[in-house]
């Protein structure tokens, strides 16, 4: 569990488009152990798939670009690795599934095709033997009827059914990680759960270290170790799962937390952070939740703040660990159940 | 005219022999003994393709180009004139009241396909052209024979038809009786149009036959691959002696002016037909091509409706004639190539009035005359356009463009009305217009075919467009019609040109002289008048 | 796929039926006798109705319809007014001018047009792709016809490099199996003649292909754009494959179908635009055969060349649906 | 002064303020929007300039040069291009430069009017076929699919065949072929934006069927037509010359840029210049046209913003 | 006893299927099958289901926005099925709806104040004034600012846009307003306002809501009745309460299980059901359900179980129950 498979440090991916230059992940670092699965939490448009996209040199360019920041694999950095070595990276050492399986499957080539050229770019084997790695695969993510599955076309399958698709073809080289861009908010909560389970047996079974980037809270708290809390692209806050649900310490991750309307609890007014989240913008000065945050103060709005390390290995973005007084704070908001 | 006596080159006959047989095998072997330049192929380009390959059945002037060469008349025309020769027919003879032609036919001249030429064949070729009931005239097929009945004045059982009998004296001697004397009918017997056809052939092919000319002429039918070319071949028994010089004839078909010159220029084609008169001056500075002229045969004209009000008025026409600038005319759309015309009948024709000047450029003159007429504040008039452009007439639009200009000058406005072809002949026929362009093209050589089509009163409602009605012209004209004697006809055909003169129902603008050129490789090759010229003495030099 | 191919043909009946209808009635709504035309300005009164009657022009419209569809449906397109010959005789050789000429455009077109936009897709925003589509949006501005000249101009009579008229040089004509040129002269095993038509071709196809080939080019671009930023592109790319196997297996095979679509329609366009280029080239094709036709009034010419035109356009439309089917997996009936 | 802008702020704790967001008090609208965009796309408005350019050009044709359109000096026949004649002098002594300036009234006037006829019939018709659905789309729809089935140069020739060739009825022609080309675009904008929310929406207001069509279709179905009428000028355009340079469209001394080259096609030896100007004279304003259009396709492209 | 402001019986609603060589039909999707319920004035209905499972069509169907295939939509005693186009059309002023896309459900070229005064405009006698006031009022209520109305949608947050929406629902002052999932494609954050604010507008003008969500723990929060539908059907129906903590049918039971709980120490057990939802276009046989039911019965694959009330106000559709 100690060797650190992966790692972002300080990690800069701006857009640079027609309207100006958007800083969509600005300064993000974290760390990804052997056989563990961090989370990534946060609202629509906080960073969180240009982060992975760009551990994976995926992002479009143009617009985009990795500014600055390192990517450690390995300890090794592939920030600014080449392409050809990228290609080798990719699939075979950090696979990655994404969110929409309707539109992730080629729709003019089978499954089994796809699947087998994964393997074929990485490994010399026969295309036989391919097809048969990749039935294989198909029956261990929980495909029934796996030996025709493999010749029918994406279309032909259930959304669910292609996320297990993308989830064998992502698999099937035994990657040393796995990214899973909100795997599975494009399904119903009963696939969900399937899908949930199959990844959860796939990092017990072949220790694969999961980088899960989702919006529920819930999908984190049942699925990682870890949890990593963005916000406009940044990170505000970072611990375990357990310490992040329970013990919250920057005002966002508690507002959120509160926000979300529970399921086994009774009678409870749902408490709603103000105004909409905020585009990351260039060169802005001052705390990004400022305006929605009620315990902002004068130095939000004119110091950007950094990421205050806490106890146990946790960080926060806010002024308020300066002030020292912002555990008390919040004591009294912490979920109740 | 001279007829160029070409220094008989000695036949290669057994060259000429590989030849043949390698035209039958393929076209591999054909090529390489062409590309040496020994063989004498000679490619004749054109804008159009023929339309039928049965001369009598078309009035098409690309048609009868190709079947001239295949197929021969009773008598012919002289190289670059009218004047008639010979042909098919040694010898005739026209009885005192000209009723009764007597034609002596050539003996042991026998047709493409090895039948014999005789006077029988004559008969079968005419009978099927005047009866619409004959066996070979394929009126199922909408065969028409319209030449035949503009000629010899309409078709067996029609009033005016002149031909009543034909007798087959002997075998090579043949008699045509006719109804009335027809002061062209020998002119006509060198038209192209009445060329015999093989009877067995006619049998042979039926309705086809537009495709499988079988004739007397120097050169055999090949093969017709429609609107790119035609190809025919030297026929080795042809009957004159020495004839035809060339081993292959081939028609092309380009239809763009300038395309044709490019392939003149760069040596694909060695004579074309068509050129255009601004290209002449080019073309007469290369050494490697020259330039021909095709005598004048017809003319182009600014009619006027002689019933419509102010066309009424005899001054107003000549107004309008000394207001039109032919010399520009002429010099604009013809670089030169055309003689402004003064009289409705081209020059060299029988009876063409060289005395007659014709009107000026003038405006002054115009607007005096109109000013006469009472028409000082100027006319609006209508002038009708023809939509196509004719042999007369390469550019309707422009020249109308040109005559509205000079109208202008001197106070006419005319208003360009613009009609499809064929409603633009019918309603001009019927008197629908006030100022019109038309023209008019030669076919026989006769000055009937112009001035009795175009301006005898019987010809209102059809070819007399202009719808000019004088006594005296129609009498002068219907006994130019009748008589047989050659002078006595011209003399009546100039007194009527005065009238017509006078009267000015039209602007004779011009009469065109087409120019071709050639190749200087090319030998002999004289342009006739009729547009239709054989090519049997043509040769290429090395 | 069967039940799909049969239902389109069933679709085309209701439009063949248009077609026909609307052929014939623009044949007969051309104002003009063609009796007279055919005559010219000599004829008399008499001669031009008995043509006419000779013709058959004088039955009513309907009985005329009624004999031109039971002539179509038994395969005879008529007879030509001008050369009286069997049109169906005639126009194959026509057709087959046009198809080489129309193939040859095409090739030219899908060649540089599909490659161009590959290229500027891959190096979008490159000046590579700046200029391939200025040049493509010139080249769909392009006159047709003054393009042709233009090269008419330079290619043959300055520079005397190409011919510039007719399908094949006039003193060496081939022996027609199959009226397709080039195909005859490999028949024949006659590579000089083979050269000579390949010759003629060059300047009118590509007078004839600019505009498809413009076309192309932007829709290939532009659909390669839109597929290499999909979905399913990054998932190929995450699993490390290069450029290459993704532009080309995947990319232009799902960029392929609107591009197969434009196709589709060009070869339409191009039958009608080959009327222009025909005329200038002095090919012997269909188009100049058709506006030729026209202008002699020669009515079952113009009713059966436009007839055979459309259907051969809305042929290759349903040829082109067909193939949909083929590529698409997607595409199930 | 902290204080003052805390307070402001602070206030701004509020459901309705966007954060840090600037708030844009200007509405902009779609329209607007769309316009500045196109403004700053550098081809679109060569395109704009080439246009601007040769209306110019046409309105002040007379005041541009010395020469009438049909001042003849057949004197001065296919003079090449001269101080005096810039562009040279064609075949009737007339200066080329004045009859392509007069030449470019005529092709924007044929490209707009052709283009309005075609987008009025078009866009009723795809209307109807597309709102109101069963037999009416069917019959219309048949009709267009049967006018396309016709590759349309050729329908337009036959249609000028019909009419009788003369400018008016190329433009004519040119209409009608085009009619079933808005009209198509029109039914499946329609279509599909019968199935959009905001019309369902409209309908669920209680909205009459007029003000649906109205006010929500046709405005959000007006973009493509526009791109299209743009792009369709330059195709008229070039349709009409196409006609003109067979003879069927414009006649003398129309100096329609086709016919122009029509009659020069005999001169291409003699006096190539004759040809260069008008043909370059189209492409240009085709070329514009197609910059524009292009450029308000990305404008007006919903996927294009944000 | 409340008084049911609408009563749906017996809701059907088939699209056809077209395919084969003519077109012809060869099939139907069964997107609503045999649907009932009441809806009481002044409570909020919730529907939850997944994905394609029926609810919008239901919704849209008592709106009339479809025309059902079969059923009685009865409003205030009015069967809607047998209304008029033109009376259904004036009827719409009671009854509305607030659509689940905040970016699609607004003409994107009309500002917001032309948007909100349509709805006066066709129902309303306002005049141009007090229309401008009145749009001016509702921005209010819905947390808007006044010259917010002179601005494009496409100048909005998805929230923000939200509340458009609701604003136009709210215009005639409707007494049913059917919300086809107003928060599923808002962020959590935002998701609360909405929801917070459509609580209020219910207390102070007395509304009634048909909630339509997927989302099992937004549908607790703000009903007060739930109804869950499968594949086409209401499988069971009952206030919120019972339904979470006594779910009867093994789907509520399954669905309830499957939601992921950001709690880490108050974790149900988990039933993880098998498969996918077959589809509506050729239902399973019997019990819709029964091919992923854990509890299935042979009685499940040949009898289609009545909807009945099982308990006090517990409507389920269950052979374990019979
Ligand atoms: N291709 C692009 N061009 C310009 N900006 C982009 C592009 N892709 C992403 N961005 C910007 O980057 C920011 C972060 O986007 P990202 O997709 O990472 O968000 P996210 O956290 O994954 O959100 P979601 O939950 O919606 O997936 C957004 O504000 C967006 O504006
Ligand atoms: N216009 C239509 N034509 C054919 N089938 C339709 C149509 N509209 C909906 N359906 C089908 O009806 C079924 C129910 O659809 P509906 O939109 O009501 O589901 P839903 O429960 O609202 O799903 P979602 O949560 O995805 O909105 C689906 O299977 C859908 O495919
Ligand atoms: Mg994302
Ligand atoms: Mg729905
Ligand atoms: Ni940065």
């Amino acid at each position: 569990m100690d060797e650190v498979v992966l790692e972002l440090k300080d990690l800069h991916t701006h857009f640079f488009t027609d309207s100006g230059e958007i800083p969509a992940v600005d300064g993000v670092s974290l760390k990804l152990h052997k056989g563990e699965v961090v989370g990534i939490v946060g609202e629509s448009g906080s960073g969180k798939s240009v982060t992975s996209l760009s551990i994976m040199h995926l992002i479009p360019k143009p617009p985009g670009k990795l500014v600055s920041g390192e990517i450690l694999f390995k300890s090794e950095d592939i920030s600014s690795a080449s392409e050809k070595k990228m290609r080798k990276v990719r699939g075979n050492e950090i696979a990655m599934i994404f969110q929409e399986p309707m539109t992730s499957l080629d729709p003019l080539f089978t499954i089994g095709n796809q699947i087998i050229e994964g393997i074929r770019l990485h490994e010399k084997v026969s295309k036989k033997e391919a097809k048969a790695r990749a039935i294989k695969m198909l029956e261990l993510v929980g495909i029934p009827r796996a030996d025709e599955v493999v010749d029918e076309f994406p279309h032909q399958l259930s959304g669910g059914m292609r996320q297990r698709v993308m989830i064998a073809m992502a698999m099937a080289l035994n990657p040393e990680v796995l990214i899973a861009d909100e795997p599975t908010t494009a399904l119903d909560v009963t696939i969900q759960a399937q899908i949930l389970d199959l990844m959860r047996s796939l990092n017990k079974e072949k220790e694969t270290s999961i980088l899960l980037i989702t919006h529920d809270l819930g999908v984190v708290s049942e699925m990682c170790d870890r949890v990593v809390v963005m916000y406009s692209g940044q990170v505000v806050e970072e611990g375990t799962v357990r310490e992040i649900i329970k013990d919250p310490q920057h005002p966002y991750t508690k507002g959120l937390i509160r926000s979300l309307p529970n399921l086994h609890k009774k009678e409870q007014s749902l408490y709603s952070i103000p105004g909409t989240v905020m585009r990351p913008k260039k060169d802005f000065v001052g705390c990004r939740f400022a305006s929605r945050c009620e315990f902002a103060f004068d130095r939000c709005f004119q110091e950007s703040p950094e990421l205050y390390s806490l106890d146990n290995d946790r960080q926060s973005r806010c002024f308020l660990h300066d002030e020292g007084k912002g555990v008390e704070e919040f004591a009294d908001t912490n979920i109740r159940s | 005219a001279c007829s160029g006596d070409s220094t008989d080159e000695p036949e290669e006959n057994p060259d000429n022999e590989t030849e043949e047989e390698n035209n039958e095998e393929g076209s591999e072997d054909e090529e390489a003994s062409e590309g040496d330049g020994e063989d004498q192929v000679l490619v004749f380009a054109r804008g159009g393709d023929s339309e039928s390959l049965d001369f009598a059945s078309t009035t098409d002037g690309e048609s009868s180009r190709v079947t001239k060469q295949i197929y021969e008349s009773l008598l012919e025309f002289d190289k670059e004139s009218f004047d008639l020769k010979p042909g098919l027919a040694h010898d005739w003879e026209v009885s005192d009241d000209g009723q009764e032609y007597t034609f002596y036919l050539e003996e042991g001249v026998k047709f493409h396909d090895g039948t014999d030429f005789n006077a029988e064949a004559v008969k079968t070729n005419f009978e099927r052209w005047a009866d619409p009931e004959h066996e070979y005239a394929f009126t199922d097929s909408d065969y028409v024979y319209s030449m035949y009945g503009t000629m010899f004045g309409g078709f067996k059982g029609d009033d005016g038809h002149v031909i009543e009998d034909i007798e087959v004296v002997d075998d090579y001697t043949i008699k045509f009786h006719l109804s009335r004397p027809l002061g062209y009918f020998l002119q006509n017997m060198g038209m192209s149009y009445f060329a015999i056809t093989s009877p067995a052939a006619l049998e042979e092919y039926g309705p086809e036959i537009n495709e499988n000319p079988v004739g007397t002429g120097p050169f055999k039918f090949v093969s017709w691959e429609r609107d790119q070319s035609i190809v025919l071949e030297k026929n080795d028994e042809y009957w004159k002696e020495g004839l035809p010089k060339l081993d292959r004839v081939i028609f092309e078909v380009i239809p763009e002016n300038s395309s044709r010159l490019m392939a003149l220029r760069s040596g694909d084609i060695d004579i074309m037909d068509g050129l255009n008169p601004d290209d002449a001056a080019g073309v007469e500075s290369d050494a490697d091509i020259d330039l021909y002229t095709r005598a004048a045969n017809n003319f182009g004209y600014l009619g006027m409706n002689v019933e419509k009000e102010p066309l009424d008025d005899k001054l107003v026409r000549q107004a309008i004639n000394y207001a039109v600038d032919r010399e520009a005319v002429a010099e604009a759309l013809y670089a030169g190539y055309a003689i402004p015309g003064a009289n409705p009948l081209p020059p060299g024709y029988l009876g063409f009035n060289d005395e007659i000047e014709g009107y000026d450029y003038d405006p002054e003159k115009a607007k005096d005359l109109l000013a006469e007429a009472g028409y000082e504040d100027g006319v609006e008039i209508e002038l009708w356009t023809m939509p196509v452009a004719r042999p007369y007439m390469p550019d309707p639009e422009t020249v109308a463009d040109i005559i509205r200009n000079n109208l202008e000058q001197v106070g006419i406005t005319a208003e360009i009305v613009r009609e499809e072809w064929a409603p633009y002949l019918e309603k001009t026929a019927a008197g629908e217009q006030e100022l019109f362009m038309l023209g008019w093209s030669g076919t026989n050589g006769d000055p009937d075919y112009f001035l009795g089509s175009l301006l005898h009163s019987s010809g209102i409602g059809g070819s007399n467009y202009t719808r000019f009605n004088n006594e005296e012209v129609d009498e002068l004209l219907d006994q130019a019609k009748v008589a047989v004697d050659q002078d006595e006809r011209a003399d009546l055909y100039k007194q009527a040109q005065e009238i017509i003169h006078e009267e000015a129902p039209m602007v004779v603008l011009v009469h065109s002289e087409p120019v071709l050129a050639a190749s200087s490789r090319v030998q002999n090759y004289v342009p006739h008048p009729s547009t239709s010229e054989s090519l049997a003495e043509v040769e290429l030099s090395e | 796929m069967l039940a799909y191919t049969i239902r389109r043909l069933l679709m085309l009946i209701p439009v063949l039926i248009g077609m026909t209808i609307i052929t014939f009635s623009i044949v007969h709504l051309i104002p003009g006798n063609p009796a007279q035309v055919i005559l010219g300005e000599s004829a008399t009164e008499t001669q031009v109705q008995d043509l006419e009657e000779s013709m058959g022009l004088n039955e009513p419209y309907i009985v005329q319809f009624g004999i031109y569809v039971s002539d179509l449906l038994q395969g005879d397109l008529g007879t030509s007014l001008k050369t009286k010959a069997s049109i169906n005789k005639e126009i194959l050789p026509k057709l087959a001018a046009t198809f080489e000429l129309t193939f040859f455009a095409m090739l030219f077109a899908i060649i540089i047009g599909v490659n161009a936009g590959i290229i500027s897709a891959w190096r979008h925003n490159s000046w590579f792709d700046f200029f391939a589509m200025l040049f493509a949006l010139v080249g769909v501005s392009m006159p047709v016809f003054w393009l042709a000249l233009m090269e008419q101009w330079i290619f043959a009579q300055e520079l005397g490099w190409l011919p510039a008229h007719g399908r094949q040089d006039s003193r060496s004509q081939i022996d027609p199996i199959t009226h397709f040129y080039v195909l005859d002269s490999i028949l024949h095993m006659d590579m000089k003649q083979l050269f000579i038509s390949l010759k003629h071709l060059v300047l009118p196809s590509i007078a004839l292909g600019t505009i498809p080939m413009a076309i192309i080019a932007r829709m290939t671009r532009s659909s390669m754009l839109e597929v290499m930023s999909s979905d399913y592109i990054r998932t190929i790319r995450a699993k490390g494959s290069g450029q290459f196997l993704v532009i080309y297996k995947h990319a232009l095979k799902n960029a392929t179908i609107p591009v197969l679509t434009i196709i589709g329609l060009q070869t339409g366009v191009l039958l009608g635009g080959a009327i222009l280029t025909e005329t200038i080239f002095s090919w012997p094709g269909i188009g100049r055969y058709i506006y030729d036709a026209i202008s002699y009034r020669d009515y079952p010419v113009i009713q059966s060349g436009i007839l055979v035109v459309a259907l051969i356009f809305v042929m290759i439309n349903l040829i082109v649906d067909l193939l949909y089917a083929f590529i698409d997996p997607r595409i199930k009936y | 002064m902290t204080t003052e802008k805390k307070e402001q702020e602070k206030v701004d704790i509020h459901p309705n303020k966007e954060g840090y967001e600037p708030d844009e008090i200007t509405a902009i609208s779609p329209w607007k929007d769309a316009f500045r965009r196109l403004r700053k796309n550098r081809l679109s408005m060569t395109g704009f300039f080439i246009i601007v350019f040769f209306i110019i050009v046409g309105i002040f044709a007379p005041l541009l040069t010395s020469h009438g359109i049909d001042d003849q000096e057949l004197v001065n026949r296919l003079q090449p291009p001269s101080s005096e004649h810039w562009f040279g002098t064609d075949d009737l002594g007339r200066d080329i430069l004045t009859r392509i300036a007069y030449g470019a009234r005529i092709s924007l006037l044929v490209g707009f009017i052709a283009v309005t006829g075609a987008l009025i019939f078009g866009t009723l018709l795809g209307i109807i076929a597309g709102y109101f659905g069963k037999w009416v789309d069917m019959v219309i729809s048949r009709i267009f699919d049967i006018l396309l089935a016709f590759p349309s140069i050729l329908l337009a020739i036959a249609i000028v065949a019909i009419l009788g060739p003369s400018l008016q009825n190329a433009l004519v022609a040119i209409a009608i072929i085009n009619i079933p080309i808005f009209g198509r675009l029109v039914r499946s904008k329609v279509l599909s934006l019968r199935e959009e929310e905001f019309v369902m929406a409209a309908k669920a207001q209680g909205l009459k069927n007029g003000r649906i069509i109205f006010h929500h279709i046709l405005p959000n179905s007006l973009a493509p037509i526009i791109v299209q009428a743009t792009l369709g000028f330059g195709t008229a355009i070039l349709e009409a010359a196409a006609l003109g340079f067979l003879g069927l469209g414009a006649k003398q001394p129309t100096p329609e840029w086709g016919y122009m080259l029509s009659n020069a096609r005999d001169f291409i030896q003699l006096a190539p210049w004759t040809l260069v100007f008008p043909g370059i004279s189209i492409m240009l304003v085709v070329l514009g046209f197609n910059l524009i259009g292009d450029g308000l396709r990305d404008a007006l492209d919903p996927k294009m913003k944000n | 006893m409340p008084t049911p402001i609408l009563e749906v019986n017996g809701l059907k609603k088939y699209f056809d299927v077209r395919g084969g060589v003519f077109g012809r039909k060869v099939g139907e999707v069964k997107a609503v099958d045999d649907v009932s319920f009441t809806v009481n004035e002044g409570e909020i209905l919730g529907i939850v289901g997944e994905s394609g499972c029926g609810k919008s069509t239901t919704g849209k169907s008592i709106l009339r926005l479809i025309d059902p295939t079969d059923g009685e939509i009865k409003f205030e005693d009015q069967n809607i099925a047998d209304l008029s186009a033109e009376e259904m059309r004036k009827l719409r002023k009671d009854m509305q709806i607030i659509f689940q896309d905040p970016y699609a459900s607004l003409n994107p070229r009309h500002t917001v104040e032309k948007i909100i005064s349509e709805p006066l405009l066709v129902h309303s006698e306002l005049n141009h004034e007090e229309r401008k006031e009145r749009i001016k009022e509702l921005l209010e209520v819905v947390g808007l600012r006044a010259e917010h109305a002179s601005r494009y949608p496409h100048q909005f947050s998805g929230g923000q846009r939200q509340r458009i929406g609701i604003a136009r629902a709210l215009a005639n002052n409707p007494k049913l307003i059917i919300c086809d999932e107003p928060v599923s494609a808002l962020d959590v954050s935002v998701q609360s306002q909405i929801l917070n604010l459509m609580e209020k507008l219910r207390n102070d003008f007395n509304l009634t809501y048909i909630f339509i969500a997927h989302d099992l723990s937004v549908v607790k929060h703000i009903s007060d009745r739930v109804g869950v539908m499968y594949l086409g059907g209401m499988v069971e129906l009952t206030n919120k309460d019972e339904l979470y903590d006594n779910p009867m049918h093994p789907y509520t039971q399954a669905l309830l299980s499957a939601v992921p709980v950001a709690d880490p120490d108050n974790r149900p057990d988990r039933v993880i059901l098998e498969g996918d939802v077959p589809s509506p276009s050729s239902p399973p046989s019997g019990c819709p359900f029964h091919t992923r039911c854990p509890m299935a019965m042979d009685i499940c694959k040949e009898i289609k179980p009545e909807f009945r009330e099982v308990r006090d106000q517990h409507f389920v559709a269950c052979h374990l129950y019979d």
